[in-house]
């Protein structure tokens, strides 16, 4: 029964990750690495760790797409 | 107190790190002689340390966090559950030598990198990055070696990039992170695959119960090749002339030092692991594939190169080579029987541990130079300098030393190693010998041309400035150092090298 | 199939982590492909550890049981360092290369091919 | 080039691939077969032991008193660890701070003492500041919770610093709080400085047995409460030095994530980049 949310989460994860590497759109590429890793978060949690859920969804949610964010500001949105 | 040496290795610098920027808040002079101690504290730890493991033969085992620290295993249990440290031969060779480098480099650095509150930040970053050092050097965990590796080479990276104002460094230091991240993600996935069929992490533990299954073997190549990719090995050294010539120079000197503990790992798995899995023989191959293509491509690389500092960048290349040759030819022929082993094997490993002291120190040293010479001309373009012997004798007569002793020209340091690889490689076979010499050629030819155009010819438009006290004290030990190892070579390698092989041949 | 589900996961992630990595030119879209590989390879670790009608290592709570299980912790413990390790490394290659592109007003890796000359 | 790229790219997949088909099923024990045996139901001992994890499980609640086993591997077995990550982060902050120093001396637009029609993005509302300002102690307040509760139920000093380090990017993003960037500079160094020394102070505590050693738990004093094996709902004070190295390091991950937020984001507003 789990392995069919393991694979529904695996197909999310992989799609997610591709479409984040084929944005020329670095802002819509780093929404869609935060989707990856709440998508992340749940699986971890499906997998039975809390604590690696919560740092994931703090550190790799939350804080990575924020200092991505700010260095998009400081550069340039687009891929060239 | 002495069975806690392994752990304030590396405890003692960190919590000097930890407290260097409230120290600095306060008073600079203070932060630069705290560091300094911290240095020299462990420096002596290490030196303490020689009487037992060298010589009586003691082997320092410690479990962080255990009630007895020393016993191997808790509560009458087969395996270790708690990380453990561990300072045998072969680790105490490279930790006198890190110590001792990180410390003369440390006194250049105070008075070489002016003076204002980024400072702070450069001294905290350079203890840390000794600490990680330490902590690869001491570590028995896989696990904490790569965290320890990691330590390292973030420490290391943002060094490099120091002098933001300028154009190329944060380049130089992207590279630099973005291939040792790239080498942290390999060396992880070996150490997963090792997880998955031990459940543990601990080197002796994992050698004891190796069997040789298909994923042992993935799992060596997984942990061997990013410590290859750390140490600039040719066909993954596009990052090393960037990073080389783009730090300050002292930070070159310590990356370089940082690239040899890399080798330290990459020897200590491949020796530990090799003779368990049956792949020794050729991993010794092609650590000798690796070392013959980084002397040949890093030389010929460097004699066309117009810039100082790229120029010695890529000698670094070269000279790994060398030691990969030497300890590569000891690796496959360990298990082919005693009597060849005996003849040459371990000659030529002792050949090449001896380079790996060595090079640190006159590479450590020509870096150096290249850092006041830099300092000097604004450029390091080799033709627009000229003529700084005029001015400045003792620079020239130190980066004469050093040269002299890169290409191995007799009553130096690098003649003695590189002499041993020579004939005991001659036995393995002749060719590479061959190979080895060419190169040494081909290095002297590169430094005289280095030699001729800065410090020979007109003389400058306008005098050096003296430099300052510890700058050129610095040196000077490091000088003193490399002419004693040349004129008395046996001291040291029945001292330090001969035990350090010994541990190494028996892992 | 379903007993090397996220094994395949893990390589399809580590996979495309790698060509992105060597064959994208932006400075920033390598730090994201670097943290997809990362996830990955902490994927796999927890993975490692996973077991069948297992609860989470923590007794607080637990419906007692003779014959309950649990996951192994070891790889989350480590996972923990390896989140925080990945976020250190994206926080600076991020800051390196903001400045990398205020000196040289491009991000793109062809153009900084610039850094052999003096 | 490519070539050579997508060659060396499809071996290591290759290899990978080949590793993976070589592991074990997911959801079985881990090992190799001569390491494989049959699970035993929990239970403290030592008997029939063969792989670390087991150990931990069967002891690690009792050893150190923390229901947490994976808080007892992060702050007790596996410690030493623990202080190269959080050094990593120091590290890392120090670098940030190193990198982008010259940019902490100018004016930022992002700053409130600029002239409200310079901002970036022009619009302050009132709704905003307010719900963003609940959203923070809220935040804030979960955070220490996680850090504190560390070794009780899910949580410790990294997770709950992280969650109170994205409750100060909530913080930044609506406010622009970054006026007094030197002073906020030195506050926040000092206390990150302030965590790491309690967390490796509290290694050297335990010097005369061992670095890290748990000296406070399996004693008679306060954190030292025995806890019995099995499910319990826990206490608050016991554990030893886990809920001491939960804070330093809670402190710690607060203080340099936030540092890290702050400062790039001030560098951000930075007109004419130095």
């Amino acid at each position: 029964m789990i392995y069919y949310f393991f694979l529904v989460i695996s197909i999310a994860l992989v799609i997610t990750a591709l479409l984040s590497i084929y944005f020329r759109d670095l802002l819509a590429a780093i929404v869609s690495y935060a989707v990856f890793s709440l998508v992340l978060t749940v699986l971890y949690f499906l997998l039975d760790a809390p604590d690696v859920a919560i740092a994931e969804a703090g550190i790799g949610a939350a804080l990575t797409t924020c200092i991505f964010v700010i260095a998009i500001r400081m550069t340039r949105r687009r891929e060239e | 107190m002495i069975k806690h040496v392994p752990v304030l290795l590396v405890a003692i610098p960190l919590v000097v790190a930890f407290m260097l920027p409230i120290i600095g808040m306060v008073n600079r002079t203070i932060r630069t002689i705290t560091a300094g101690v911290a240095i020299v504290i462990i420096m002596v730890l290490s030196y303490l340390l020689i009487q037992d493991v060298m010589i009586c033969k003691k082997i320092f085992y410690y479990m962080v966090g255990s009630p007895d620290p020393t016993a191997l295993f808790e509560h009458g249990l087969t395996f270790p559950i708690r990380i453990a440290l561990k300072i045998d031969q072969f680790s105490l060779l490279f930790i006198i030598m890190a110590t001792t480098l990180s410390f003369l480099f440390y006194l250049f650095s105070s008075q070489y990198i002016e003076e204002n509150e980024r400072k702070n930040y450069f001294t905290v970053l350079y203890v840390c990055m000794v600490a990680g050092m330490m902590g690869m050097l001491i570590a028995n965990d896989l696990f904490t070696f790569f965290v320890f590796l990691e330590i390292l080479s973030i420490s290391s990276s943002a060094l490099v990039s120091f002098r933001t104002e300028r154009k190329h460094p944060p380049y130089a230091g992207y590279k630099y992170m973005f291939v040792s991240s790239i080498a942290t993600s390999f060396f992880l996935l070996g150490i997963a695959f090792l997880y998955a069929q031990y459940g543990s992490f601990n080197i002796d533990y994992l050698k004891k119960v190796m069997d040789g299954t298909v994923l042992d073997k993935i799992a060596i190549v997984m942990l061997i090749l990013p410590l290859a990719m750390k140490c600039g090995v040719v066909p993954m050294h596009m990052w090393i002339p960037d990073t080389y010539s783009e730090a300050p120079a002292p930070i070159s000197s310590m990356v370089k030092l940082g690239s040899l503990i890399c080798l330290y790992g990459l020897f200590r798995i491949a020796f530990t692991f090799g003779s368990h899995v049956y792949v020794s023989y050729e991993l010794g191959i092609l650590f000798i594939l690796f070392g013959v293509l980084s002397m040949f491509v890093g030389v010929t690389q460097a004699l066309i190169q117009k810039d100082v500092k790229r120029l010695m960048a890529f000698h670094a290349v070269s000279q790994v080579g060398y030691m990969l040759l030497g300890v590569g030819v000891g690796l496959s022929v360990i298990k082919s029987g005693d009597a060849s082993f005996a003849i040459y094997g371990k000659i030529a490993m002792i050949g090449g541990l001896f380079h790996v002291i060595n090079n640190a120190l006159y590479k450590g040293l020509l870096f150096l130079t290249s850092g006041i010479m830099v300092r000097h001309y604004k450029t390091r373009d080799l033709n627009v300098m000229h003529g700084l012997a005029h001015y400045d004798k003792f620079t020239a007569l130190v980066f004469m030393i050093a040269a002299l002793a890169i290409s191995g020209i007799p009553p130096l340091n690098g003649f003695v190693s590189k002499l041993i690889i020579y004939e005991s490689v001659f036995h393995y076979n002749p060719l590479l010998t061959l190979i080895a010499i060419f190169v040494s050629v081909l290095t002297l030819a590169s430094f005289m041309k280095v030699f001729y155009s800065a410090f020979l010819g007109m003389p400058p438009e306008r005098k050096p400035v003296e430099q300052p006290i510890l700058v050129k004290f610095s040196m000077v030990i490091l000088s003193i150092i490399i002419v004693a190892i040349g004129l008395f070579p046996q001291g040291i390698i029945k001292l330090l090298i001969e035990p350090a092989v010994n541990a190494l041949a028996t892992f | 199939m379903s007993a090397i589900i996220l094994y395949i996961t893990f390589v399809l992630l580590f996979t495309m982590g790698l060509f992105a990595l060597i064959f994208k030119r932006n400075l920033i879209k390598i730090v994201i492909a670097l943290n997809i590989l990362d996830s990955g390879m902490n994927l796999f670790f927890i993975t490692l550890g996973y077991r069948h009608n297992a609860t989470a290592p923590i007794f607080t709570l637990l419906p007692w049981d003779t014959h309950i299980t649990m996951v192994l912790p070891t790889p989350q413990a480590l996972i923990l360092t390896n989140i925080v390790i990945g976020f250190a490394t994206t926080a600076l290659m991020l800051g390196v290369a903001i400045l990398t592109y205020r000196n040289n007003k491009t991000l793109d890796t062809r153009k900084l091919r610039g850094v052999e000359e003096l | 080039m490519r070539l050579i790229s997508v060659v060396a790219i499809v071996v290591i997949f290759g290899f990978i691939f080949v590793g993976i088909l070589h592991l074990h099923p997911i959801g079985e024990p881990v090992g190799n077969p001569r390491i494989l045996y049959e699970r035993p139901p929990l239970g403290i001992d030592t008997q029939g032991v063969t792989i670390m994890d087991d150990y931990f499980l069967r002891n690690g609640q009792v050893e150190t008193g923390s229901n947490n086993i994976v808080a007892s591997i992060v702050f007790d077995y596996r410690g030493f660890d623990t202080l190269g990550e959080a050094t990593v982060l120091f590290i890392v902050v120090s670098s940030i701070s190193m990198l982008f120093f010259t940019f902490l001396k100018s004016k930022s637009i992002v700053s409130a003492g600029v002239p409200r029609a310079r901002q970036f993005p022009r619009i302050e509302s009132r709704i905003i500041t307010f719900g963003a300002f609940l959203m923070y102690i809220m935040i804030l307040s979960f955070g220490i919770y996680l850090v504190v509760h560390g070794h009780v139920s899910p949580g410790g000093g990294f997770q709950g610093g992280s969650v109170m380090a994205s409750a100060t990017a909530l913080l930044l993003i609506s406010f622009y709080i970054t006026r007094h960037m030197q002073r906020t500079r030195k506050i926040f160094s000092f206390f990150e400085s302030l965590g790491l020394t309690i967390f490796i102070g509290m290694g050297f505590a335990g010097i005369g047995i061992s670095f890290l050693y748990n000296f406070l738990a399996h004693g008679t004093t306060v954190f030292g409460k025995i806890i019995p094996f099995g499910p319990n709902p826990g206490y608050l004070i016991s554990a030893g030095i886990l809920p001491w190295l939960s804070l330093a390091v809670g402190i710690e991950v607060f203080f340099g994530l936030s540092l890290i937020l702050v400062t790039l984001f001030h560098a951000s507003g930075v007109k004419n980049n130095l």
